[in-house]
């Protein structure tokens, strides 16, 4: 064995496993999505539909429905390695432990927020939203789906190894969301009425980097301590 | 090359281990034989750094290891009750991917390291249809590969048959003479030569 | 300089009998600048011009929201503290936090919801400020459904720890919320130093009001701190002697 | 004393308001100081056990 | 030991069991109702909030979020028990496992369904209803819900044994669940309107009684499978 | 009492069990040696009707199991890798309602199990709480508890330090001299007299 710990081969490697173990079970990675095309579907079920109600209604159903796919997803984004001993063993390779979990994140959100914002602007079309705003509320997605997944990533590691912390897990990770549900949907809200969303992408963006540069540290520090 | 020196853990209430202090060379193995509940799997993780220490020092080639954990981790391979497998991937892309943390290793290794172990005619399958004995048999091969001078192993011997257990025998006898050292918990002495091994029957005595 | 009185400070013991002792120099006052306080607002002060006696609920309400900001952060810096250098004390201060800003917070939310009504004509709207300070209640809750899905104290402790800290970004949003936004709910008069707002007879025991529920915060977390402290440690010597002391006194 | 009650027709505003924070108060210093009794006797208890093993 | 295996005595021991575990760590059977919360109060966040325009909303938002913090809660239904081998001694127990199922399904709808129903009406103030739809609201809720448990009793047998059975859950139940959700959305319009709700309320209870008897029958088949 | 008849059990694409047959009459214990993944925990699995049987039959007093799985499984205790505890359970808690479920228990009986197995000192500890080898404990506490005829036991030894092996032993032996039958899948053979206990070392040579 040639001794080589490149801190990039080994976030490489993680992240190229998990695609594959997703990819092994096709179904997998589209059920986020599928759950957000019936969830967006299930509001004009519930109410009545009209289409111009509809269309006001369109940027909370999507951003809520974007919202909880992820929150469910995100559930098991360290569940599974924590129960076979993966994580541990990531904390003795030598690497630094955040980077290697941000690695992972990196990987999930490839899985659940990446085909969550590409479903996003047909799931729009369906509630009623103008062709023109769709490359808006794309981009809406794309940024806002980032920080939640790394919202959810210090939410996920907070509730490894407790027993049902699924639901601990949106209490805790919902109120963290919710400035990125308000400026996604005042982005998406812009959008479908026209106008410009500059400024509802630009708060988007800062959360994402702040997301990037304090999630994975936090995270880190969770893990740890669930591992205990 | 191991120094543990008057280390106390608490598994919650419990204090478990009382100051507690034990030496190892290079080249050196020892088994713990304690009963059960006496705190071996809480000794090797307070070890490894997986449990916070109340007080007391590990200190590995005479640093402490709480001081660089990093570097400490490099030279440490640890094998817990969970062994790391993911059940969705086969025992060569198992070994590939974990080991790709630690640096770079040729595929023909890993058959190599399968074939020793026994699990040529299984190795393509997923782990997950693997019997339990199988699956420890993938992770000693891990470990192996791993090329760590320090081995913490918690019951490697569990669910291995009459072979298997000869494997792990010598498996860590090679890890000694090159110089390597082991702490073991287990219940059935392992057959390891007396010149590398030391049995400790339980906490209160020394070995 | 030195760092004794840090030492000092993280020292179960000492922090215990500091504790013992201080209590009751925050309580009493606090509970006398409270009434006087309410007395003050709510039969010398003359009505509002605009809001007439509806503005008397400022009394305990605008002390309470200055409360539930300066528990979390509080909290938040004494996780933050317990994180960085393993101390106990630290971490029995942020768990002693929680129930009660909690509770102070859940009593801001409640008196604004009774304040917007008579003035906004509804309990609730659906507005930045209002709405991040439910946040901030969704954050100590979070925090204590967090603590008590852990058992294990010191586990409890850590990974609360960083939840409480990055919650934090939470308190300066509330804080500005209505200056980013525009908000229905008022813009900070009683922090505005440059010119008086209020008349002294309005001003004055508002003033008491939010010296009062700071010293009262203090008082009651710290008698909670001790019992924390308490639990945290494993049966030291000197657990057995504040025991004896006590069992003496009583 | 029946107008200060009425606080200008905002009684069931502001009387709410002051009763509830009060009695919060109050229930805070309650539950703490049962905190600190149940803490107390845990640690007696746990010293207890401690002397006998 | 006395033998004298009485089916309804084995019956109350596992709801007995499952009730002391569930207050054995009192946050855990309030989180779908944390949750139930901090999802209604998501639409009005997400959306512009115009208390006329959130009354039109109630039932929708009502239901959804009473929808996914049901199936969110019935993901934990069997799956500890299937981990830990619970559910095979079950099977190996000696009486009619469908029956055994029942129980825990039972068990399930105190510690969720039944939370959910008594804090709707809560939400829905929020969301601007009336107080005398109230009662009508909750009435609905609480027939829904136990309809919601036994539907979710055969996702969660279903998708046992699967890794982040989660989603996959949720897109098997979603569907089950629609005639629900129509039918309670439905009346709780109507509580809304103050119209009389008896309709849709019959639809909800005989949902509920189909459910009773198909649901433990075939949530028992399928966990069988699931444990082999 | 236990006839195994031409058994043939598949699991995925292999073919585990090819035509297995064997016999125990009351007062017997079977030791199955085979070695790692050669189908010990199929076997069991099949008998308790677990895992589907491709061909052949299970009978029990003369009775197909697959006729009448209720009634056979009143007689049947079956202990696998998977402890069927609850974690945020005490022992004593875990013990009396999975006893409930046949029949009722007297609460000295269950104190007087656990203090067989050495488990009074952590009696009201959390199952969680308990170390690897303190859990088995509980298992077998229940198991002796149980009241069942046939005992299929898949490595009932594992992680138990030699008190805890003994223990095991000394529960085979009462069950068998109670005219018990028991099927235990081991790697370790278990010290039974030899009157009650066969071994069966690969599942080629039939005992
Ligand atoms: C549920 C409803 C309400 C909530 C959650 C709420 C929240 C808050 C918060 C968090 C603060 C402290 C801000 C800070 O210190 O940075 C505050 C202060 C204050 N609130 Fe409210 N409020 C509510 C309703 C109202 C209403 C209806 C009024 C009056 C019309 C009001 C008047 C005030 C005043 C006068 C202050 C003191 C401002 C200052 O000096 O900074 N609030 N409130
Ligand atoms: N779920 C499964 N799907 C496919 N094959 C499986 C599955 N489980 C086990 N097998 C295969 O069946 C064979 C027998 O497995 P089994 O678990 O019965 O072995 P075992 O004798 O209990 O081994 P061990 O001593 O390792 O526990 C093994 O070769 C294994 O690879
Ligand atoms: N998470 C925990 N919380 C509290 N106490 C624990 C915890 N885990 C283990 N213990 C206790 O700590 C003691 C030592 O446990 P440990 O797992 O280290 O024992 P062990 O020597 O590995 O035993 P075994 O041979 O059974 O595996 C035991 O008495 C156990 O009850
Ligand atoms: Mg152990
Ligand atoms: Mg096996």
């Amino acid at each position: 064995m040639i001794r080589e710990p490149s801190a990039l081969h080994a976030a490489a490697q993680i992240l190229r496993r998990d695609l594959k173990l997703a990819f092994r079970r096709p179904g997998e990675w589209l059920q986020p999505v599928a759950f957000f095309l019936i969830v967006t579907m299930l509001f004009p079920l519930a109410l009545d539909p009209e289409l111009s109600r509809l269309r006001q209604l369109a940027p909370g159903a999507l951003w809520v429905a974007a919202l909880l796919a992820s929150i469910l997803a995100i559930e098991f984004l360290f569940r599974e390695d924590g129960r076979d001993g993966t994580l541990e063993q990531y904390a003795l390779s030598g690497h630094s432990f955040a980077w290697l979990l941000l690695a992972k994140t990196a990987a999930h959100w490839l899985l659940t927020g990446l085909p969550l914002a590409i479903a996003a602007p047909l799931a729009a079309l369906g509630l009623g939203a103008p062709a023109a705003a769709l490359p808006g509320i794309l981009a809406a997605l794309l940024l806002g789906s980032v920080s939640l997944s790394l919202l959810g990533a210090i939410g996920a590691g907070l509730t490894l190894g407790i027993r049902r912390g699924g639901a601990l897990l949106s209490l805790l990770v919902l109120p963290l969301a919710i400035p990125t549900l308000v400026f996604g949907a005042r982005a998406t809200q812009l959008a479908i009425q026209g106008d410009s969303l500059a400024g509802p992408l630009y708060l988007l963006a800062a959360l994402g980097v702040f997301g990037l540069t304090l999630a994975p540290l936090a995270a880190a520090a969770a893990v740890r301590i669930s591992l205990e | 090359m191991l120094e543990v020196s008057g280390l106390h853990v608490w598994r919650g209430e419990r204090h478990v281990l009382k100051g507690l202090s034990v030496q190892l060379a290079a080249g050196q193995a020892l088994q713990l034989l304690w009963p059960n509940g006496a705190g071996k799997t809480s000794l090797l993780r307070a070890i490894a750094g997986l449990l916070p220490v109340e007080a007391g020092q590990v200190r590995w080639r005479g640093q402490d290891t709480e001081a660089d954990p990093l570097t400490f981790c490099r030279d440490l391979a640890y094998l817990g009750h969970d062994l790391a497998l993911k059940g969705d991937l086969t025992a060569g892309e198992n070994l590939r991917y974990s080991l790709a943390l630690r640096g770079r290793v040729a595929p023909a290794d890993i058959d190599a390291a399968l074939a020793t172990v026994g699990l040529t005619a299984v190795q393509e399958q997923l782990v997950r249809r693997l019997s339990a004995g199988q699956q420890r048999r993938v992770a000693l091969a891990r470990l192996t590969l791993w090329d760590a001078r320090l081995w913490l192993l918690d019951e490697p011997a569990a669910n291995l048959d009459a072979a298997g257990q000869a494997l792990v025998v010598a498996a860590i006898e090679a890890h000694a003479a090159a110089g390597g050292v082991a702490v073991i918990a287990t219940h059935q002495p392992l057959a390891l030569s007396t010149g590398v091994s030391s049995l400790w029957r339980s906490p209160g005595e020394p070995p | 300089m030195s760092w004794a009185w840090f030492h000092r400070f993280a020292s179960p013991p000492y922090f215990y009998s500091l504790t013992l002792r201080l209590a009751p120099w925050l309580g009493w006052p606090a509970g006398l600048l409270i009434v006087g306080g309410l007395y003050g607002g709510l039969v010398l002060a003359p009505p509002d011009y605009q809001q007439s006696d509806a503005f008397r609920i400022v009394y305990v309400h605008a002390p309470a929201a200055w409360v539930s900001l300066m528990s979390y952060s509080l909290m938040a810096f004494a996780a933050a503290v317990g994180l960085i250098w393993r101390m106990k004390v630290a971490h029995a201060v942020a768990a002693a936090c929680a129930p009660v800003g909690a509770s102070i917070t859940a009593v801001c939310l409640v008196t604004g919801m009774l304040w917007g009504q008579p003035m906004w004509g509804t309990y609730w709207a659906w507005d930045p400020r209002l709405v991040f300070e439910l946040v901030l209640l969704f954050f100590f809750l979070g925090y204590m459904g967090l603590r008590s899905a852990i058992d294990d104290v010191s586990r409890a402790d850590r990974a609360s720890a960083v939840l409480a800290v990055v919650g934090v970004v939470n308190v300066p949003i509330v804080h500005f919320s209505v200056t980013w936004w525009n908000s229905l709910h008022q813009a900070p008069s009683v922090m505005r130093m440059q010119e008086a707002a209020m008349p002294a007879s309005m001003l004055v025991p508002l003033l008491m009001s939010f010296l009062g529920f700071t010293l009262y915060f203090y008082a009651v977390m710290l008698v909670r701190a001790r019992a924390e402290v308490l639990r945290r440690d494993r049966g030291g010597s000197w657990v057995r002697d504040v025991l004896a002391a006590r069992g003496k006194a009583a | 004393m029946r107008e200060f009650l009425d606080m200008s027709g905002y009684a069931a505003y502001v009387w709410p308001s002051v009763g509830l924070t009060l009695a919060v108060l109050l229930a805070n210093v309650y539950w703490a100081r049962r905190l600190v009794r149940s803490a107390q006797a845990e640690a007696r208890r746990r010293l207890a056990s401690g002397a006998q093993s």
